[in-house]
């Protein structure tokens, strides 16, 4: 019954939550709307994040080094290449897709914890190498100063924070609605599947490492692209974007909106930043003891909190294919 | 001393064996509850540092204050260990990624707490002044209190392995991980489990929260500095195996000292590139571990 | 003729244990092939060399002739092969339906289906007439993790089957089966085309010797005896080695 | 948009930024305290207006920097900023004080800046510590100088203040490859490898720059290193603030360069160090006095800009302050840096009564402009 | 000493069983026999207190046992083997039979109490297999591991979910024997078997549920001397249950619980 009320609500809640998008510029003040904007790219960096760890069920903490690519890339590609939008956004995204290749090596045959610390390190080891690259990075001070971008040739730069706010919010609502139509495909389908037990996807003929490269890949591209529109929105990027509390943020921020659903995410992680930057300006010194106490409630009343589903186990390597997941039914409910 | 030669490496090479041993002691808590229990405790550096604090609070520099230290802040995070399985009990059958949130949370609030009652700044830690100097060790100088590590992470390390494994509470332990209804249908209780894996933990994380406050903190940063390196001991030493986390416990230690002395332009780099090629080749190791030798 | 598949001498060894020691097989194309033996004999284990899911420390693996030994499971799905486990395996968070889909697609693909709702049709379709052979047709929009241990199993063997298989690996498929979907189950491999080969591993004799063609029976990782089921109810040697369940 | 005023006669709003929680919490609530007690010394008011101080967190860097300034200059539109503790925070913020032509008055972290039109800082930039120090560890030690500090932007400024500074003066480094070892941060809490290396190369004596956590380590394991006789030169912040209890008796004899000490003999510095203990544990850091600064600064600023006080006056009305009284001895703004002209104490640490304390032991050069 | 009245109960929302009452005498044997997805497991599961019923009542020896904890449930005598093994996969044998032997608990009545000794003796290719860890096993041998570790809890209830699957013919005797045995002494068992032709062997009564409802519970006697009257209601041709050419058993058709079961998030 719970399911069916989530069901029916979802598009309702996600209807809802775009039109106060849309209308947000006009109804608050330029703070918000700045912070908004800046935490909209947090959240399509969260999108990939909900792709990798919730659909295809390889947790990561690392998607702020691709995050990282994409920002410094297109801020560079801002100042030497072109001030139009989409180009920054094409070549960020082009970054992040190829740090996550870099990265495959690494991340491709681990899953789980394990999965978890080696994306970690990824993620930590592109921070120190944005704080040491300083010809190209600025360094830890950052890069300050970034032109506007125009959202097309002909068009006028982007002066005001509605109007970075507004190409922000398109971006990232046209890039969120992609991955969800593919997730509708088969891509979708095969990521559920490889998540539930890969030993048996590859017994059925398909090449699991393909999907799960391809799928880190995209998840890369996408937080590159998010690096783009950090950059658009603030006009400053630094290595501090990128520590590893924005990865515990985001991660926390995908849990928050339901793990396996990529519009939850965005909801999720949005709300997430949000709350942690805006109790910076209005409760100082108070922020993590509220924030921590929120994340307590927050995993109370999360759905999953008392699905009867395990969360989804991949067959450890060392199982023996006969024992392949226990039956979720047979573990009995206590609702 | 003008006789021996001067060899850059051997105290980086002693001192790694003792900071990796300090590093297995802080991980300790970490080992047994998300190694072993499969609760993914974010909170454990939390309880680290209520050990730290305390130690701060009480030592003064005589024996006994040691142990009333030891005693305080082992019963507070054992206590503060309990708390955490109580808060988990509602979210038990949830994933690790729910887990992380709730103790995520527990650990930013209890952290600022403490921070509100103890200060911003890094109190001062006071040894027992027999073990506040440093002695001759070939030849170079080093740390007495760092040399107290080697016994007590011995000791700790061969205790965690007998309980864990030949005890039936350890048993019990893992066999929770595993399937804890059918630990049910055996007339136990896998919240009662639960509860004691954490308080157990708590207490492993405050002894050595006070045994390590002279090293490792305390102070606002280092709930989250011993909870990164502890994940990081217990993950490469593949969870949940005492003698794997020792193991990588020491070599972090080397990492962090020998591998520092001799690339230090490399040392940014060191530990998260070591770990994660590490664990890469591991994964792909076990993928292929299927193949029956 | 070469057979459909051949293992030969194939060992496999856990540490000090020898779960399977230098067994050979030969199933013909189409053929019925039973494998039984105690409990612990080896017969999941050999199962897993042939799907590739374990490899073996000796021996090779021949499908169609050609050597697979070193090919992983999911080449060898391509190449025909088809399993389903001893304990049901099968994705717990898609609906029935989209597990024989999942499990369609690769098949799809191969018949040059390329457009891409053209591949999801046919493998839908597949789907559709799968399950309602297997019994689950009112189920097909339930979580698989909701299925009953039996409901589990006849989903795993349209899984299986969905793949169009030349070699069927079957471990033990009427556990947990109630008699009417034991029943189903006999009639259907039966029914199964003649170019689709089964290895079947079965403690139900009466299954066993009412399908099957050619009987192997292991014990302690050693092949006991091969032939037909007379043959096999007739040896002595091999009644003793699997006790009176023989009879 | 009329932008931000402080209307004749009414109140007006600063904004001030610092660390609140996260790493450098104790410099950030010590840059509050500072402005606050100065006040609080003047009825609350600055240039004559009731004060309304909006004050927001700065969190551990430019990630939740930016945010809350973002607040204070958006949503709060106060006149002037002050505060905020790191460089990076800085460097961050300060694309939005040019959208919103806002003065900053920085009392700590300064970066390096294309166009300081806007940007003030009471504190001091980051390689003059080393710069001012330089020639008087080239005459103590009579030797080789092991130059040592962390890896980020603030440890590379200051330590090449130093070692510029030195090498002009004809010092010579003992680093191996002549150039400064950087441990990186804040990762580095185990400092014994490094002491090796220093035991190795033979120095005299090492200069570094540690603040916060790594000080407290730094200190307390150079005190049991096989090193812990080669005298130990720093910048002030080595031994600055709480950091010093927590070191103790490891702390002893360590010379540092700072540009303020609360022992320091003028009437300012007396009033000021009265009024913090009137209300702190403790004496006043350079910190707490930059920020105390920052206030009187803002204090002679507004009351020069007159009942109109918009952002552009005041921030006109900084560059004609001319000389400034300060707890520290009297400075004044640099018209090309916008930092202090100001000058550094030699200090050591020693017992004062039960506590140990840095003691000012001699004058080292002015520095700044 | 088992008593079920009127059990309702299900997952999330659904109702999977209805009105379920069975009454289990001491020493009684009582099969349960039923299609796949019928609620047998389910059954089994509110006994042993992994799934809290809706409605109903089950006592154990007069004491009301619905809606209990699982370990209190286990603690009142109550041993189970469920479906599927679910064997501790990384602990060893041996330590699976440490666990299992509870301190608490006394020797069944009337009973010799099960001993570590005398359940290898039972199943001594466990005893080859001690140091072996749980997903190490093969299928059969996880089933005997299941079965001594309820035997060594000294169940005075046991519940056996299948407990001969996957076991050699032999072997699944050799356990039939000892449930007859385990009943004579004074242990009560609920034995779900889809082999009717088993069930019917060892069994003093036999029950068949079909979409979570008692269609039938009588005493086995009478299921022999009529061996049509269950496989009828199993459409099944016969209780010998040759696997010979039958029609095929169609989708189900009748209204069950089957169809309208909301799914769970
Ligand atoms: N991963 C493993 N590690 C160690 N031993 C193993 C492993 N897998 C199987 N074995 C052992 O190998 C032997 C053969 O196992 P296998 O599963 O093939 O038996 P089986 O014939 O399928 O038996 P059953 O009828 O009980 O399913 C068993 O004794 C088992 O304990
Ligand atoms: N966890 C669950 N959530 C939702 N429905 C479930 C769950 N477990 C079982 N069911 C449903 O309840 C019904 C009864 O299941 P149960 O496991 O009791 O059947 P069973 O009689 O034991 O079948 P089998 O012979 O296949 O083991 C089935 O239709 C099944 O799909
Ligand atoms: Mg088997
Ligand atoms: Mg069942």
């Amino acid at each position: 019954m719970r399911g069916r009320a989530v069901r029916v609500l979802r598009p309702a809640v996600g209807a809802a939550v775009l039109a106060g998008l849309v209308a947000a510029p006009w109804s608050v003040d330029d703070y918000t709307v700045a912070l908004l904007a800046r935490t909209l790219a947090l959240g399509l960096v969260a999108v990939g994040v909900a792709l990798l760890t919730g659909v295809a069920g390889l947790p990561t903490l690392g998607q702020t080094a691709p995050y990282a690519a994409g920002a410094y890339a297109g801020a560079v590609a801002g100042g030497r290449l072109s001030d139009v939008g989409p180009v920054q956004l094409l070549v960020a995204a082009v970054a992040g897709a190829a740090l996550a290749v870099v990265a495959l090596p690494l991340v491709l045959r681990a899953r789980g914890v394990v999965l978890l610390m080696i994306t970690l390190a990824v993620g930590e080891l592109a921070v120190v190498l944005a704080g040491r690259w300083t010809s190209v990075t600025g360094g830890t001070d950052g890069l300050a100063g970034i032109a506007p971008i125009r959202p097309l040739w002909g068009l006028p730069v982007l002066a005001t924070d509605r109007s970075r706010y507004l190409y922000t919010l398109l971006v990232v609502a046209v890039l969120t609605g992609l991955v969800l139509l593919v997730l509708r495909t088969r891509a979708g389908l095969l990521l559920r599947a490889g998540r539930d037990d890969e030993a048996r996807l590859r017994a059925s003929g398909h090449r699991v490492p393909a999907q799960v490269a391809g799928v880190h890949v995209a998840a890369g591209a996408i937080a590159g692209a998010a690096g783009s529109l950090l950059v658009t929105a603030q006009q400053y990027v630094s290595p501090a974007d990128f520590g590893f509390d924005t990865s515990a943020l985001l991660l926390l921020g995908v849990v928050v909106g339901g793990t396996a659903s990529v519009g939850g995410a965005l909801v999720g992680a949005v709300l997430v930043v949000a709350a942690r930057d805006w109790l910076f300006g209005a409760l100082p010194g108070q922020a993590p003891l509220v924030l921590g106490v929120a994340f307590v409630v927050a995993a109370y009343l999360l759905p999953t909190a008392r699905s009867a589903r395990p969360a989804p186990r991949r067959s450890t390597p060392t199982a023996r294919p006969a024992d392949a997941p226990r039956p979720a039914a047979m573990t009995g409910v206590r609702p | 001393m003008t006789g021996v030669p001067v060899d850059p490496y051997v105290v980086p090479a002693l001192d790694g064996v003792a900071y990796g041993l300090l590093v297995f002691v802080a991980a300790a808590g970490l080992v047994l509850c998300f190694g072993v229990a499969g609760i993914l405790n974010l909170a454990h550096g939390l309880l680290f540092a209520i050990g730290g604090y305390t130690a701060a609070a009480v030592l003064d520099g005589g024996w006994a204050s040691l142990a009333v230290a030891l005693a305080v802040g082992v019963a507070a995070a054992t206590a503060a260990g309990a708390l955490v399985a109580v808060l988990l009990a509602r979210v038990a059958t949830a994933g690790h990624l729910t887990q992380a949130l709730l103790t995520f949370g527990v650990a930013l609030a209890g952290g600022s707490l403490l921070v509100a009652a103890f200060g911003p700044d890094d109190p001062p830690v006071r040894v027992p002044a027999a073990l506040d100097g440093s002695v001759a060790v070939a030849g170079h100088r080093y740390a007495a209190y760092r040399l107290v590590f080697i016994v007590v992470a011995a000791a700790l390390a061969v205790l965690l392995h007998l309980v864990v494994r030949r005890t039936r509470a350890g048993m019990l332990v893992r066999a929770a991980v595993d399937d804890a209804e059918m630990v049910a249908t055996l007339g136990v209780s896998p919240a009662v489990v639960r509860v004691g894996v954490l308080a157990a933990a708590g207490a492993l994380a405050g002894a050595a929260g006070v045994l390590g406050a002279p090293i490792i903190g305390p102070g606002p940063d280092t709930a989250d500095a011993v909870l990164l390196l502890s994940l990081v001991v217990v993950v490469l030493g593949g969870l949940g195996s005492m003698t794997g986390t020792l193991l990588a416990a020491l070599a972090v230690g080397q990492i962090q000292t020998l591998g520092v002395a001799l690339a230090p332009s490399a040392a940014p780099f060191l530990l998260f590139a070591a770990m994660a090629v590490v664990l890469a080749v591991r994964a792909r190791g076990l993928a292929t571990a299927r193949t029956a030798t | 003729m070469t057979p459909l598949l051949a293992a030969e001498a194939v060992t496999v060894r856990y540490g000090s244990l020898t779960a399977l020691d230098a067994v050979d097989l030969h199933v013909p194309l189409g053929q019925r092939h039973a494998l039984i033996g105690p409990n612990g004999a080896g017969k999941t284990t050999l199962l897993d060399v042939v799907a590739g899911a374990t490899r073996p420390a000796g021996g090779r693996i021949r499908l169609a002739g050609r050597d697979v030994t070193r090919l992983g499971p999911a080449a060898r799905a391509r190449r025909g092969v088809a399993r389903i486990h001893q304990r049901p395996a099968v994705w717990d968070s898609l609906t029935v339906r989209e597990n024989v889909l999942v499990a369609a697609l690769p098949r799809a693909e191969r018949a040059g289906r390329w457009h891409p709702t053209a591949r999801r049709r046919a493998a839908g379709r597949t789907a559709e007439a799968l399950l309602d052979r297997v019994g689950l047709a009112a189920l097909t929009a339930t979580t698989a993790g909701q299925l009953a241990h039996g409901q589990r199993r006849q989903l795993e063997i349209a899984v299986a089957l969905a793949g169009r298989p030349r070699l069927l690996l079957l471990d033990e498929p009427a556990a947990g089966l109630s008699a009417v979907e034991v029943g189903w189950l006999a009639d259907f491999l039966r029914g199964l085309p003649r170019a689709v080969a089964v290895l079947l591993v079965e403690h139900r004799l009466d299954l066993v010797y009412a399908l099957c063609d050619t009987v192997t029976v292991l014990r302690d990782g050693r092949t006991l005896a091969t032939g037909s089921p007379a043959e096999i109810r007739a040896s002595g040697p091999v009644r003793e080695a699997y006790a009176e369940g023989v009879a | 948009d009329d932008g931000p005023t402080a209307g004749s006669g009414g109140t007006v709003k600063i904004g001030l930024l610092a660390s609140l929680s996260g790493t450098y919490q104790s410099v950030g609530k010590d840059i509050r305290d500072g402005f606050q007690l100065y006040l609080s010394g003047h009825d609350g008011k600055l240039g004559g207006r009731k004060v309304e101080l909006v004050v927001a967190d700065e969190g551990n860097g430019a990630a939740t920097a930016v945010p809350a300034a973002t607040k204070l200059l958006k949503q709060d539109r106060v006149v002037a900023l002050t505060g905020i503790v790191g460089g990076g925070s800085v460097a961050a913020v300060y694309p939005l004080l040019n959208e919103t032509k806002v003065p900053f008055v920085g009392s700590n972290g300064r970066p390096e800046l294309k166009d300081v039109s806007r940007v003030w800082h009471t504190s001091y930039l980051s390689d003059e510590p080393g710069e001012a120090i330089a020639a008087h560890v080239r005459d103590d030690v009579k030797g080789k100088v092991y130059a040592i500090g962390p890896d980020y932007q603030g440890g590379w400024d200051e330590l090449r203040g130093f070692t510029e500074a030195f090498a002009a003066a004809g010092g010579k480094l003992a680093n191996p490859d002549g150039k400064t070892t950087f441990t990186p941060f804040p990762a580095t809490t185990n400092f014994t490898p490094y002491f090796a290396r220093i035991k190795a190369s033979g120095a005299n004596a090492v200069y570094t720059f540690y603040a916060g956590g790594a000080a407290v380590d730094f200190v307390k394991q150079y005190a049991q290193s096989e090193i812990k006789d080669v005298p130990l030169y720093a910048a002030g912040f080595l031994t600055e603030g709480g950091v010093l209890d927590a070191q103790g008796d490891a702390a002893r004899d360590i010379y540092s360069v700072l540009n303020y000490s609360p022992d320091l003999d003028n009437a300012e510095n007396r009033e000021f160090v009265a009024a913090w203990k009137a209300e702190h544990d403790g004496s006043p850091t350079t910190y707490a006095m930059a920020s105390y600064d920052a206030a009187a600064v803002l204090d002679r600023a507004i009351a020069a800009a007159g009942d109109d006080a918009t952002p552009e006056k005041i921030n006109a009305a900084i560059g004609q302050l001319g000389q400034i009284a300060s707890p520290r001895g009297t400075w004044q703004f640099s018209p090309t840096t916008h930092a202090p002209v100001q000058k550094w104490y030699l200090r050591q640490v020693r017992q004062d009564g039960r506590a140990l304390s840095n003691t000012v032991v001699g004058d080292l050069a002015t520095v700044g402009g | 000493m088992l008593r079920i009245e009127r059990l309702c109960a299900g997952y999330g929302g659904g109702t999977v069983l209805h009105e379920v009452s069975l009454d289990v005498p001491p020493g009684a044997v009582q099969a349960v026999v039923g299609r796949n997805g019928a609620g047998k497991s389910t059954l089994v599961h509110c006994v042993a207190g992994l799934v809290r019923p809706h409605t109903g009542r089950i006592e154990i020896s007069g004491v009301p046992v619905a809606g209990r904890q699982p370990h209190r449930v286990a603690r009142a005598g109550v041993g189970l083997v469920p479906q599927g093994r679910r064997v501790f996969s990384r602990l060893t044998v041996a330590e699976h039979l440490v666990l299992a032997a509870a301190p608490w608990r006394a020797a069944t009545p009337g009973g010799e109490g099960w001993t570590v000794a005398r359940v290898l003796e039972l199943l001594p290719r466990l005893g080859a297999r001690l140091r072996h860890r749980g997903d190490q096993l093969s299928g059969g041998e996880q089933q005997m591991l299941a079965i001594a570790r309820a035997l060594l809890g000294q169940p005075r209830v046991l519940l056996l979910d299948e407990p001969c699957e996957g076991l050699a013919p032999d072997l699944a005797a050799r356990i039939r024997e000892l449930v007859g045995s385990l009943a004579r002494s004074g242990t009560t068992v609920l034995l779900v078997e889809q082999q009717i032709r088993h069930a019917v062997e060892i069994a003093d009564r036999i029950a068949v549920l079909e979409y979570g409802r008692v269609v039938y519970d009588r005493p086995a006697d009478e299921a022999r001397a009529d061996p049509g009257a269950v496989a009828a209601l199993l459409s099944v041709a016969a209780v010998a249950e040759p696997p010979a050419s039958r029609p095929r058993p169609g989708v189900p058709t009748a209204p069950g619980p089957r169809t309208d079961r909301p799914r769970q998030e």
